[in-house]
């Protein structure tokens, strides 16, 4: 399998980042963390090859606010829900058809869903995901397709 | 001064989140809606607790690294809820 | 000071509640659990020992021997737990005999064997 | 500090608890669930202690790899009915012991200096900053030389275990995990990201809590990770380079402590080369520990369920 040293070079930059963060910056650090980094560079080529790039980190920033927000309204719900007396939830089963192929996109997805309100992911069946919603009255349908853009313009295809 | 209220304020409403979580875990009624109380409410308080700890932070090396334990524990929050979702589908929870 | 008498209290507690758990339970499972205990009871009333320091700071010896004892215990686990399988292999038994009424020599025997 | 007080009771309160309900537990799932929330709370219960050292070991040795190992025995050992039973005299004794050792506790809470200023006199010629890595690998490096060989002497009985026909075979059994599943994914992501934070760990054991032990543990766990989400292999028992691995760390530890020699004892470093063998020493050992532990969790090779 060729392997793209551009993306072979983003990964190292990736691993040598968070050593810097894990370290502060240390001096005496830097070569154990050259050495970290490229032994890190490696593993993750053999477990993901480096053939095409799978990540756009870059496009992070953009969608980190409406997860964040989407983290606060959740969590804001699912303590609202649990702490009123008549707790008002109506658990179900959705069925999704995502366009996005199985592996790390779809997987990503789905952690991105259970992270959000209301949804939470089960796999797949039959290609279809699986979600249980925490009140099946909601909309969900449409906000998931809302979610599914945001990670196909994260994680490649 | 300002910033120790801050934080005061942040980590108690984080450990608020942390309690409504447990609620939700042991109020609602079957596997799946108590992943939802554990993923949603411990997500958004770890991140309250994240907030308020960096606000004490020395350096900013201590901040990002506070956040990288934030994003670390969302990243297993959001696999291993899938796969106990999974697991308890597979057994035959409703 | 508190904290060296509240969890060194707490270990001696450990301490009996893995011991009784080791004595009364009869799975190999359960014993080996609690053997766990009985250990990190005994860890943990050291350890609070260990910070009976006038500065309050832990002292860096006891310290370094548990984390030798915890890694020792693991190794133990992992060989006892493979002993305990390879047991109930053999005999299709969780348990060891209990000492009062022991299995027929013979019996024993072929159980080994098979 | 009544505060602080009143948590410490509520923690060991806790402790306690969860202890007792590991041991009164009716299935074995759920004794070993117990079990590794004790773990996780002893390991909070060390940092209250001050021995951060200690708290990482606990949570990541005594709760985490021991938890992974005694749910995999949980799964493929009977569950014969053992139910709880109330023994008085068992209980007499066991209380009678508890209350001996609190009465010592009692007794021997003056304070003490213990070994504190020793240490702290003598860290500067033990190259390192952290004083219980000093202690671990150069004050009783000794302790540690012989703990280590320990691990490796246990793996080779469990795999002593294995019947004659399986020898040849890889540790455990099997793993069967459809491609680009969840864990599949999962364990493709992670195991990059726990390298770098091993190596991180054993670096900063130098200067602050963490080490070989501690790091051996996370690489171990990645590595576990990746060969249950069925993307990497374990090797067969008898692959000398995975042996060559697992004595790395205790021939080097070796060898360090036989050059001792030449500057005057046995396992004793030359302060201004202390760093360096003791770095040299800690890497080779982070990785033996690693693929040891690693191995002794899967266990010997067994026939597929």
């Amino acid at each position: 399998m060729p392997a793209s040293p551009l993306i072979l070079a983003k990964r190292f930059a990736l691993f040598a980042a968070l050593w810097l963060v894990l370290t502060a910056g240390a001096l005496d650090g830097l070569p154990f963390g050259a050495a970290a980094a490229a032994a890190a560079t490696w593993t993750s080529h053999r477990l993901l090859p480096a053939d095409r790039d799978r990540l756009r980190l870059h496009r992070l920033p953009a969608i980190l606010p409406r997860f964040l927000w989407g983290s606060l309204s959740g969590g804001l719900d699912v303590a609202a829900r649990a702490l009123r007396p008549r707790m008002p939830i109506r658990p179900g089963w959705v069925r999704y058809r995502s366009a996005l192929p199985a592996g790390l996109p779809l997987v990503a997805l789905g952690g991105e869903l259970s992270l959000m309100p209301g949804t939470l992911a089960a796999g797949t069946r039959e290609g279809d995901l699986l979600l249980h919603c925490l009140d099946v009255g909601a909309d969900v349908v449409s906000s998931v397709a809302v979610e599914e853009q945001r990670i196909r313009g994260l994680v490649a295809p | 001064m300002i910033a120790d209220a801050v934080t005061v304020l942040l980590i108690g409403a984080g450990l608020f989140f942390f309690v409504a979580g447990t609620v939700g875990f042991v109020r609602f009624p079957d596997v799946h809606s108590r992943l939802h109380a554990l993923t949603k409410a411990d997500n958004l308080g770890l991140g309250l607790v994240v907030l308020g700890a960096a606000l004490q932070a020395p350096d900013a090396a201590t901040v990002l690294k506070l956040v990288l334990v934030w994003l670390l524990t969302l990243a297993a929050a959001a696999t291993v809820a899938q796969l106990l979702a999974r697991s308890a589908l597979e057994d035959g929870a409703p | 000071m508190t904290a060296t008498l509240v969890y060194g209290l707490a270990g001696s507690v450990l301490v009996g509640v893995g011991l009784y758990g080791f004595a009364v339970r009869r799975h190999l499972l359960r014993q080996i659990l609690a053997f766990n205990i009985i250990g990190s009871g005994l860890f943990l009333l050291f350890g609070a020992l260990a910070r009976r320091t006038p500065d309050g700071t832990s002292d860096p010896v006891p310290q370094a021997m548990i984390i030798t004892g915890i890694v020792v215990a693991f190794a133990a686990t992992a060989l006892a737990e493979a002993l305990a399988e390879r047991y109930q292999e053999l005999t299709g038994r969780t348990a060891l005999e209990e000492d009062s009424k022991p299995a027929p020599p013979d019996e024993q025997e072929s159980e080994l064997r098979g | 500090m009544i505060a602080s007080a009143a948590f410490d009771i509520l923690l060991c309160l806790l402790i306690v608890t969860v202890a007792v309900g590991s041991v009164a537990a009716r299935d074995l799932f759920g004794a070993v669930a117990l079990y590794i929330v004790y773990g996780l709370l002893l390991a909070i219960g060390w940092v209250r202690l001050g021995a951060v050292d200690v708290g990482l070991a606990e949570g990541a040795i005594g709760a985490g790899l021991t938890g992974v190992l005694l749910l995999g025995a949980a799964a493929r050992l009977k569950a014969a009915p053992d139910p709880p039973r109330l023994r008085i005299v068992p209980l007499l004794l066991c209380l009678a012991v508890s209350l001996g050792l609190g009465a010592a506790v009692l007794s021997l809470s003056v304070p003490q200096p213990g070994l504190v200023p020793l240490v702290q006199e003598n860290l500067a010629a033990s190259g390192v900053g952290n004083p219980v890595t000093a202690v671990l690998l150069n004050f009783r490096g000794w302790d540690t030389l012989v703990e280590s060989v320990v691990l490796v002497v246990a793996l080779v009985g469990v795999w002593a275990l294995a019947p004659d026909d399986l020898w040849d075979g890889r540790p455990g059994a099997a793993q069967r995990v459809k491609r680009d599943a969840v864990l599949n994914t999962f364990g493709r992501l992670l195991p990059p990201v726990g390298l770098m934070v091993g190596i991180y760990i054993v670096w900063i054991g130098a200067y602050a809590p963490g080490g070989a032990f501690q790091a051996g543990t996370v690489l171990a766990a990645v590595w576990l990770l990746a060969i249950m989400a069925g993307v990497a292999e374990p090797p067969p028992v008898r692959r000398p380079l995975w042996r060559a691995l697992l004595v790395l760390g205790p021939a080097v530890f070796l060898l360090a402590g036989l050059h001792g020699t030449l500057w005057g004892a046995f396992m004793s470093f030359a302060p201004a080369k202390a760093k360096t063998m003791i770095m040299a020493i800690e890497f080779t050992l982070t990785l033996s520990i690693a693929v040891t532990l690693a191995m002794l969790v899967l266990g010997r090779p067994r026939r597929p369920a």
